[in-house]
């Protein structure tokens, strides 16, 4: 089974690098994705958008009903894990479970029973397995704002550095990520709900639909930014290039919850009970 | 010895009221990465990293500050900027001499490796995670654990690596935190 | 200087080939992380010297950095990930 | 002021060789992580020495902070590193993987 594999893989492998014989030279100018639409873009994106990073402009601007769409995907794929994974129907345990932080001696409590007030060295725990790590906790207290200072930057920079919507959404992402990772999923969903992360990953969606047809509403085409100007007092040419910001932030939005809801499901099988 | 070990274990929920100098703090110093990063001085920059330094800092100021810690701030991080030079001269030895045994011949018998058990007399969550990865970064010596009382578990290369500590390290660092 | 560069870059390449050795073949799943984070940290490396041939350092500072923070990341999530595995002992026994 | 980047370089890179030829040689997986916790690390830390001083030599604005901003990695890594190591470690610990010693090879 094995070697059938193998001669499949190899079979297939070998019918790509056949395929790739009759493509263009690369870096060839005469080639057909060279002398279409590109030139265009090289020439005329400084003019049209004010924007250094073409790829930032084609993706954003125009290009942008592609991106919007990409961002839909993003949205369902959230969506169908909720729906494939998540059981709605919870079964409430009757008992709860404390660790002491020290000693590592867990207390199971029934139902009805109570810690002593003062026991301020327990905490409470998810299921009996659950690691305490002192170097881990600390260092994710540490590193986790600077993270998210970054994943910020990565956002706003879209215009000029290899940056945008998608990756600072995903470093937005794994910085919450890293919360849940280094403490528990209990106090991970004490600082950003299930709710909260629904209501974001649709608001991600619904900034950037919006703004297209706040286009529409402005007069001009879906998503063509340069109508904005009158909103944002600024000439149309600035106004593509805010535009552009403002849908980046919609997609960093939606990514981030997205990534959220992922980790979430993915990690406690739907149960929302026990993390990583 | 326990409570005020634990004081700062559990992140407040954020409910719970915070006082505002750990959030300007904060801000601040979101501010110094962000204009080290952006290192684009006009007025659109700069208002979008405030926006975003505000967003982390009402995200995570209770996460890098917890309010007691706020005083004798300064002189704790110059002490520890003081630290820096010698750790850095320890991780070069350190370096030295994994690579020696590395490409050492007979490295299987030059290796012992072994876990040392330890009692550390660091009290604070902060000093103990410097102390642990101080460790971990010098030679031959890893942490295995740590529990909140400071017991450690090291895993050791072989035995002179192991031999010295706790040591002099716990000194330099017990000094940085003042405890 | 440029040819330098080049050179450190594809030696690194070579010796990635190396830990790459330890990600394919370790006898353990843990084995496997340790040469995928050692894999990860020459990455970083490699990637600031990518941005110093093509003289855009500016540019490639930034993926490094996000590289190091998801690699980071990722070592952490999969080493909680197989702590669940209690039959790692087991697995060097099979082979 | 070449030389210097020069030999910043090749040290980075006998650290990372030797990082890379630890994890291979060392008898087991407790011991392969000294030599990939230690060694990448300080590896990396000579690496971006010299890539921060070849950046800052046409002094500029722009070109002082690249460099900060490689200085800055290395930060994160120095904070990350250990952190990643012991998680590893941990892992082994917990799934209950026991240290190669001496002892047991001469039973």
């Amino acid at each position: 089974m094995k070697w059938f594999g193998f001669i499949a893989v190899f079979l297939c492998g070998s019918l790509f690098i056949y395929g790739t014989v009759e493509f263009p030279g690369w870096g060839d100018p005469l080639s057909p994705t060279s002398t279409h639409v590109s030139p265009y873009y090289i020439e005329k994106t400084m003019e049209d958008t004010s924007v250094p990073n073409i790829v930032t402009a084609v993706l954003a601007d125009y290009r942008g009903y592609d991106t919007m769409f990409e961002t839909a995907v993003i949205f369902s794929a959230g969506i169908a894990c909720l729906f494939l994974l998540r059981q709605m129907k919870r079964k409430k345990t009757d008992f709860r479970l404390y660790r002491h932080t020290a000693t590592g001696i867990t207390f199971r409590i029934e139902k009805g029973g109570k810690l002593p007030p003062t026991a301020k060295e327990f905490e409470r725990i998810d299921g009996l397995w659950t690691p305490y790590d002192l170097i881990i906790k600390t260092t994710g207290r540490f590193i986790i704002p600077f993270i998210q200072i970054f994943a910020l930057y990565v956002i706003a920079h879209g215009h000029h550095s290899p940056g945008g919507g998608f990756q600072g959404g995903v470093i937005l992402g794994a910085s919450f990520v890293l919360f849940a990772i280094s403490h528990d999923l209990r106090s991970a969903l004490n600082r950003m709900s299930e709710k909260l992360t629904a209501f974001f990953y649709t608001l991600g969606v619904y900034i950037y639909a919006g703004t297209g047809a706040l286009c529409i509403l402005l007069g001009a085409n879906f998503l063509d930014y340069s109508a904005l100007a009158t909103i944002l007092f600024v000439d149309p040419v600035t106004a593509r290039s805010h535009g552009i910001l403002i849908v980046e932030i919609g997609v960093g939005i939606a990514v981030m919850a997205v990534m959220v809801i992922l980790y979430y499901n993915l990690v406690s099988a739907g149960k929302f009970d026990e993390g990583l | 010895m326990g409570s005020s070990a634990l004081k700062h274990n559990s992140p407040k929920s954020p409910r719970q009221t915070r006082s505002i100098a750990p959030f300007l703090l904060t801000f601040f110093i979101l501010f110094g990465i962000w204009l080290l990063l952006s290192g684009r001085f006009d007025g659109l920059h700069i208002s979008l990293g405030v926006i975003s330094c505000l967003i982390v800092a009402f995200l995570s100021s209770d996460l890098l500050f917890t309010s007691s810690e706020t005083k004798g701030m300064t002189v704790t991080w110059l002490r520890f900027l003081r630290y820096i030079p010698w750790l850095l001269h320890q991780v070069f030895l350190a370096n030295i001499h994994v690579l020696y045994l590395t490409f050492h011949p007979r490295m299987m018998d030059l290796i012992d490796p072994e876990i040392i058990r330890f009692r550390s007399k660091l009290k604070s969550n902060i000093s103990l995670l410097t102390f642990a990865n101080s460790i971990t970064l010098t030679p031959g010596t890893i942490t295995v654990y740590v529990s909140v009382y400071g017991d450690f578990q090291v895993h050791a290369i072989d035995k002179p690596s192991g031999r010295p500590l706790p040591g002099e390290m716990e000194e330099r660092v017990g000094r940085i935190f003042s405890e | 200087m440029d040819n330098l560069f080049l050179y450190f870059g594809i030696f690194l390449s070579l010796i990635m080939g190396l830990s790459l050795y330890r990600a394919l073949f370790g006898p353990t799943v843990l084995d496997r992380m340790v040469g995928v984070n050692a894999i990860g940290s020459k990455t970083t490396a490699l990637l600031v010297v990518i941005g110093l041939l093509y003289h855009r350092v500016n540019m490639f500072v930034d993926i490094a950095l996000a590289y190091a923070m998801l690699n980071f990341i990722a070592v952490l999530a999969s080493s909680r990930y197989f702590q669940k595995k209690k039959n790692l002992h087991e697995e060097i026994g099979r082979k | 002021m070449n030389i210097i980047v020069i030999i910043f370089l090749v040290l980075g890179l006998i650290f990372f060789t030797g990082g890379s030829v630890g994890i291979i040689r060392f008898p087991d997986f407790y011991s392969r992580l000294h030599p990939a916790g230690k060694l990448d690390t300080t590896g990396l830390l000579m690496t971006m020495l010299a890539a921060a001083l070849y950046t800052i030599q046409d002094f500029s604005t722009e070109s002082l902070l690249t460099g900060l901003k490689i200085m800055l990695i290395v930060v994160f890594v120095f904070i990350t590193g250990p952190t990643a190591t012991h998680a590893i470690v941990d892992a082994g610990i917990r799934a209950g993987l026991r240290p190669w010693t001496k002892k047991e090879k001469a039973d």
